[in-house]
């Protein structure tokens, strides 16, 4: 262990004691949250470590305060975190849209199982993923990534909590109950102060300093409590200044610089892999747990002389849109194999304009698609 | 029910104690403060503010007692206590 | 003569955003004076200004949090004593308090309330009891009493209230105290007292909503419920919380009713970290 | 196609949005007219600014929003300065003198009734919107007074009927010191 | 009144009470809720109307107790229904997710002011739009009806019992602000019993009876509490006789069930209107509020000779895929304005198929689109 | 020789989904001793059957819907109060009896809980307190004793729990029992009892969690858990409330603590029906 | 602390009063019914059921008081009591 | 690319998942290969079929499921059923004969150990898993024994390695009634 707390060198440990170590590697300390299965292992790895490097773990009384619980934590200037699966991302989703409106930097997992409604507890699911775009009410933008591996969601954390500070947005981390139980080795890495991003603070004495004031990266540096600004934060339609304003007028200036601070970064938001897109002409599209089997499947469909490529969605929000767009000019046809009833297929379908067919691999859940499902699909597609 | 505080022997007061002014900006004519003034300073005023509230009105300035009662009671922030300092002195505690 | 009390007004200018006045509370409304009371009590109290935090949910109580000059937080409907609890975790320094009201601290927020009283969490919750949720217009609240006609309740309330210092108690608050907007110097003293108590401190204000509740209830003017405050209430301070409820035109107790120790969970949290920190086996 | 467009503006808690909903019903109901009432008011159960806008048509209502009213009744400054100051001269403009304070006079034709004195004059304030109804029909013609009486039962309380007709009469039969009736 | 407790005749009433009395007429007879503007007097109608004819009202401690006490009911066979807003309806989401697995006719009403968060509450919004469609946890389809005035809440809202009886689904009145406080004329009809749907009970003796098994329909028949049949039901994914099955092919043939209930009764739940598309080169696509705008800036448009069309949606969900599919082979824009920030947009893209342009109109609310906002969208596309 | 007694075993083919067997419960949980009470309860109460639903929420305890051959309900973690209430509400011919965990009933469900016991609806609870989360593993739940160890407080548990009859007590309950899973004459009777009292009745059962709770907490078998209920427990019907709360090694205060009378939900919304259909001038 | 009931005067019968029966199947070995059968009717065996518990087994039938406790107390549902009806009418009352 | 598939099938709480993270943690941390483990379960906290799956190989690990198991350790009569019965020839099968009734002898080569009446004898019925490991180092070459060890000590309580190390022992030496090692 390093002396900030963060662990050092080579693990065998499955996806949520990644994700829980990648927290810490950040900075993260303070997490509240709720047990619930398949996430449950995060909060308790949290639960062990945190004390012991001066953080606060706290278990909630249920979801929607755990998630209130990070919001207050990070208004107090420290990195926060909560994780949970559908039933209890379900609950969260009023206070997602605070988080979202009073620009509160902080992390929320979800390891995906599948549902609706309980559903199948321990087993997996990619179904939230939609929901992760628009399950609060109201218009907004958020940012949700899909890791693939434990290795992944040491990483990917890592790289929540930075764009979380920086767009003072809750980054959603939408993993799946395989990758957060199945382990692997993890290698963590020296971290130093310039791998991560802290938010911007006021330069600015209190009188002057107004919340939500942004220049043009149109985010506006953050006052924590307890440092003399005494400022002002609602929920409500605001001003600048933090305080109601209850206008249509008021109310397009913050929404539109709400959305805008997301969408004009998006190219410095999107991340995704490619495999054999050069000379592609189907390419297959996936996220999570699912880009493993995919990229496999392209694999073989290669070594049977398919012209096959993959694209790794890693941002599933803001969606790779440009990307998608400039690959359905060359393709002739993406697959999109999910394990859900098809959700990220219709922004592929969407953005590809009918230049490119799009075909939907659905999966019902509690299990994850086989490569020879993707495979067969290849091949349909290519005769 | 004893709601509010003496907070000197008024009586060896030759001035009031106290200041009262009431913002008519501000003082939406609830009554609060002429109902509860220990001293009967206050009164509602049969003018009407601009936003149509019935103002309430110093009656008697001398009585002030300095209790501090109408301005902790105003709903509005819109009753203002003046000390009169110099009334204060001359009270020998 | 204290500063407190002699300066008033500039107290208030100290404290509330004055930008911001004129308020939104209705004429006679009960939460200007309750808020009065509090920004004399964290003046008294000696506290740093600079180191509280105010955290409301929604309602009309809940825009206390707009009106105080200090860092404060707007959240959701019912939210507030998560959020608080956020804050003080992640800062212990700080002293936060929850103002907010009835509906948003008991309904849809009363299991946030009665977890926050069970952990102690260093916190004061100071809840504005008007019997109903003014801010949507008046509907029954869980502290309505049993019969009261509210928008909601068209032939009398057939649900029978909360005791909230009685439910307080249960849950394991260590400071209980209720007082009605016409005992403004008892209500400024008591939030000075929680203010400086560790652990979790309630506060209850019975207070007049003329606009909606007292419209539907013979107390058209606020006028009208503090005088019928004069006439009920009963200053009992050490009453057992179990004696305390309200009924319709029954008598109103008020008084400090519980004031103990307990462990904060500040307190135990630091324990478990000198646990944590020592050096095991593995 | 007949169509008449009236606004009501003032602060909450004066009895506006009833006001609306009396003319609307007035019109839609017992004048055999179509109507649509819209109406926007702040947070504030009480003194915000609150306004009632309703379209009276005798074809069904499609864009329910008005862009041209005709006629525009004012219960406080804020909603004068806002909507009346500026009333082009085809409006009809009536105002509560007691309310509103008028430096220079608008170009629009305008009648003021000190409804909420004469209100509180009967010791009832709350029917001041009452007494400003009884003069809008007094002074227009876009629903009938019979329809609007109807309309009036309809939304007060029981027993309270006699002494609002008396307030309706009060302001039906009020002369306004401005340029009157024609 | 008839004798069935609903009103008859004229009335001059806002689309909130329209709605109460719409379910009323419906047979609803219990309704749960929690106070929230400006869907708060849809509750107090029913707080005043049910106690006399043998319904019940109850306030409950918040929105979740509302949506789960509302499908109690509904399994006490009786018509049940809850109203809300924004926030309401996001803490509603978990639950709105129990009752699609359930099966559980019921009817959930929003009306949409602007958020995110708590926004502007008193002022209109159209932004829950994709939270309808995806705003609970797992795969699963939904009906959402969107209303445009007082009337229409009324005959929507007996519609909406209709098919939730029908299909056993929870279906979802997306109204808004205005629609909901805006007053005019409403024509109750006399109601007869053929004007009503009731759900399938079971034909079958307790013994034989399986909760969840199906017939082509794919509908089951549903028993309710206290009258014998000693079923059980569960959030869990289940087999069809609602024991938990915990395996990957117990969840695709329920989910598959569950989606395609819905699905492949497209046709018969799907509603629209069109006005002068078929000569149409530029088709405005809206619902709610904007409809109204929106028809109106068609006509205006004609009226200067313009080619356009107009589409109301008045089935949200599913989405009216196969006409909006027809209509873009035959125009040549799709102009969408909407109170959000572009939510039906995306589905009018992604199955216009690049065939026809998508041009979205968006607002950020608290206020409606000016028919001039949406006539100089109209002329632009045609010039 | 009654019935229920000289029969168990097909009392047991008449109210259990045998087909359901063996159920998912570890060895030695104290669940199915619990559940067997109710079985017999049930019987004993005379009640139809049929005419009984049971609501369960989510958790090892909420199992129990899935096993009774009764209409039954596995809702969502936390919800089982407010579906039971909405079934209850819609048809009062039905008897409601809600069975779940601690963790469901007073972690998440904390709200819903107070409120029906505030209401005093006509429902019988029956929680099972194991003193934390079994199924997702055993974490703390809010009645694990300060300080014992769980999967989340690996330090020992720094947050005090709640004494759950007092916290009925205070919220409105009119019947409140605890028992442990050794008490099974009582606990049958307890429950039978509580089916037949109108408005709100709660019983709470000490039962053993081995697999989890009790590997952690020196118990790692159910009979380690039963023989310390026997040496700690100390059964005092009527003991107040205040004085019955858990500590790690403490006394167990079990027996019927509340019985009295307040009127019920259902009589209260009686009254409005009728002042509803009373036909008034407008 | 009293956890069983005495149904009868045990001691008038000469029969034992319930046959206890425990389902090999069922019996995950948790030792209630062992530990707390007030006559020590029942012990663990040695036996391993299929799935590797320790099975319940009777020990001395004989002196089975017919109590219930054994059957209440199994949490698997594992334990039948069958009453013996010919000795309890040899039983008088 | 050299790539072994272990798959380890009973009930919960026999401690399948730790076996995996054992035999995992030692061939990615002490024998620098690359592992991935992956597990299945049922809502049973104790007693559901529950089922680890080790993919070990000198490559990183790409698609993380077994397809064709070299090694396959059966301890329960259900996974046997499952697993067991029907597995190939080159299957290298390993059972629990305590919990494990085999009516035909299966196509694989078959080894056995009473792994968990061994533990019961040695007082600690909760090393059967550990006296299994130790069978399964001694009869398969997929990771070496000191890596095995090594990982062993990380996952156990502290203070009960030499008993666990002797479970270990116990199982290396064990000498299977079976087509023993070859
Ligand atoms: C989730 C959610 N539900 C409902 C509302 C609507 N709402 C706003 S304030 C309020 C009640 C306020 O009552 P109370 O807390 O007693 O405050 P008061 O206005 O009486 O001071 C409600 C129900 C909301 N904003 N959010
Ligand atoms: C919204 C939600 N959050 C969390 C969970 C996960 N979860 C399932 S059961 C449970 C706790 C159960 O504890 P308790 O009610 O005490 O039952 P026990 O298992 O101890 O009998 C939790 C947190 C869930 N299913 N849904
Ligand atoms: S301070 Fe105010 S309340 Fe007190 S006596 Fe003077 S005027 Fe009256
Ligand atoms: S208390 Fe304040 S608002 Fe009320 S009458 Fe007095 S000055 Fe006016
Ligand atoms: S509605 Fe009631 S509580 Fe709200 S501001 Fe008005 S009087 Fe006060
Ligand atoms: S985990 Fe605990 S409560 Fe759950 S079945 Fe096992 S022993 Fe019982
Ligand atoms: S009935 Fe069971 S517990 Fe009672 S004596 Fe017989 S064997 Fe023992
Ligand atoms: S109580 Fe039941 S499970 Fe336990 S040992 Fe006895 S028969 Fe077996
Ligand atoms: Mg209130
Ligand atoms: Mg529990």
């Amino acid at each position: 262990m390093t002396e900030n707390g963060h662990l050092l060198g080579e693990f065998f440990i499955n996806g949520d004691v990644a994700c829980a170590e990648g927290a810490i590697s950040a900075g993260c300390r303070f997490f509240a949250g709720y047990p619930i299965t398949p996430a449950t292992e995060i909060a308790e790895r949290m639960s062990r470590r945190l004390p012991a490097i001066g953080g606060t773990y706290i278990q909630m009384e249920d979801e929607i305060a755990s998630m209130n619980a990070i919001l207050g934590a990070s208004w107090a200037g420290v990195k926060s975190m909560t994780s949970t699966s559908g039933p209890g991302f379900s609950l969260m989703m009023e206070n997602i849209g605070l988080g979202v409106m009073l620009e509160t930097p902080c992390v929320v997992v979800n390891i995906q199982r599948a549902g609706p409604s309980t559903g199948l507890p321990t087993l997996v699911g990619q179904q939230d993923i939609m929901q992760a775009r628009w399950g609060s009410h109201g218009s907004y933008e958020i940012i949700a990534l899909s890791p693939d591996s434990p290795q992944h969601m040491f990483d990917l954390t890592v790289k929540a909590f930075n764009l979380s500070e920086k767009y003072r947005v809750p980054v959603l981390m939408m993993s799946d109950e395989v990758v957060g139980h199945m382990s692997e080795k993890v290698v963590i890495p020296q971290i130093s102060a310039a791998d991560l991003i802290y938010r911007k603070m006021p330069q600015i004495g209190a009188g002057a300093y107004h919340p939500y004031k942004a220049d043009e990266s149109l985010v506006p540096p953050m006052a924590i409590a307890g440092q003399g600004y005494r400022f002002h934060v609602t929920g409500l339609t605001h001003d600048e200044r933090g305080y109601p304003a209850m206008t249509a007028a008021a109310q397009d200036k913050l929404v539109t610089r709400l959305i805008d601070k997301i969408r004009l970064h998006a190219d410095d938001i999107i991340m995704y892999d490619e495999y054999m897109t050069d000379d592609a002409d189907i390419v297959v599209c996936a996220y999570g747990i699912t880009s493993r089997i995919a990229r496999y499947a392209v694999k073989l469909a290669r070594q049977k002389g398919i012209k096959a490529g993959f694209l790794q969605l890693i941002t599933l929000w803001p969606f790779a849109e440009k990307r998608v767009r400039e690959l359905a000019s060359q393709v002739k046809t993406f697959i999109v194999p999910e394990i859900n009833r098809g959700q990220i297929v219709y922004e592929v379908e969407r953005c590809s304009c009918g230049k490119a067919r799009s075909v939907s691999l659905p999966h019902s859940g509690g299990d994850v698609h086989r490569p020879e499902t993707i495979l067969a699909a290849i091949k349909e597609c290519h005769a | 029910m004893k709601l509010w505080r003496t907070p000197f022997d008024h009586n060896h007061s030759a001035e009031p104690l106290a200041y009262v002014f009431i913002d008519r900006e501000r003082c939406k004519g609830c009554g609060f403060c002429a109902e509860y003034c220990p001293r009967d300073v206050l009164k509602m005023g049969s003018e009407l503010s601009s936003k149509g509230y019935q103002l309430a009105v110093v009656k008697d300035g001398s009585k002030c007692l300095a209790c501090g009662f109408c301005e902790l009671i105003c709903p509005e922030f819109a009753v203002k206590l003046t000390i009169n300092n110099k009334a204060h002195s001359e009270i020998k505690p | 003569m204290p500063d407190h009390e002699a300066d008033g007004h500039s107290l208030i200018a100290k404290y509330l955003r004055q930008d911001r006045l004129p308020h939104i509370w209705c004429p006679a409304c009960g939460i200007g004076p309750a808020l009065n009371c509090f920004l004399r009590a964290i003046d008294k109290s000696g506290l740093d200004p600079d180191k509280i935090s105010v955290v409301s949910g929604i309602g009309c109580s809940g825009r206390v949090a707009g009106y105080v000059k200090l860092d404060s937080f707007h959240t959701t409907h019912g939210r507030a004593i998560p959020f608080a609890t956020g804050l003080k975790l992640a800062n212990p320094e700080l002293k936060v308090v929850v103002f907010s009201g009835d509906g948003d601290l008991a309904a849809i927020g009363g299991n946030h309330l009665i977890h926050a009283a069970r952990r102690n969490i260093d916190m004061t919750v100071i809840c504005i009891n008007n019997f109903n949720y003014g801010m949507t217009g008046g509907q029954v609240g869980p502290t309505a009493p049993y019969d009261v006609r509210t928008s909601t309740t068209p032939y009398g309330n057939f649900e029978p209230p909360f005791n909230l210092p009685l439910l307080l108690y249960a849950s394991g608050a260590t400071y209980i105290a209720r007082w009605t907007v016409l005992h403004l110097h008892q209500l400024e003293g008591t939030i000075t007292e929680a203010l400086l108590k560790p652990g979790f401190s309630f506060v209850e204000v019975i207070s007049p909503c003329p606009a909606v509740y007292g419209r539907m209830n013979k107390e058209p003017e606020g006028l009208d419920s503090l005088k019928s405050y004069e006439k009920r209430s009963i200053i009992k301070n050490g009453a057992d919380p179990k004696e305390v409820d309200i009924t319709q035109n029954g008598p109103i107790i008020v008084g400090k009713f519980i004031d103990v120790d307990r462990p904060t969970l500040h307190g135990s949290l630091g324990v478990v970290a000198e646990r944590a920190r020592k050096p095991t086996k593995k | 196609m007949k169509k008449a467009e009236i606004r009501l503006a003032g602060f909450g808690g004066q009895g506006i949005v009833l006001l609306g909903n009396i003319i609307g019903k007035a019109a839609s109901i017992y004048n055999n007219s179509y109507a649509a009432l819209t109406q926007s008011y702040g947070p504030e159960s009480r003194g915000g600014s609150c306004r009632a806008e309703v379209i009276i048509s005798d074809s069904p209502v499609e864009y329910p929003y008005i862009t041209d009213p005709g006629v525009v009744v004012i219960l406080s400054q804020e909603a004068y300065n806002e909507f009346g100051a500026g009333a082009k001269d085809h409006v009809l403009l009536i105002v509560d003198s007691e309310l509103v304070k008028i430096d220079n006079p608008p170009a629009a034709r305008m009648l003021s009734i000190p409804a909420s004195r004469l209100a509180q004059e009967m010791g009832k304030p709350v029917v001041a919107n009452i007494i400003m109804l009884g003069f809008l029909a007094a002074n227009s013609d876009v629903v009938s007074r019979e329809a609007l009486e109807k309309a009036v039962k309809d939304f007060i309380p029981a027993g309270t009927e006699s002494f609002n007709m008396k307030a309706f009469e009060l302001g039906y039969s009020y002369s306004s010191p401005d340029k009157g009736p024609a």
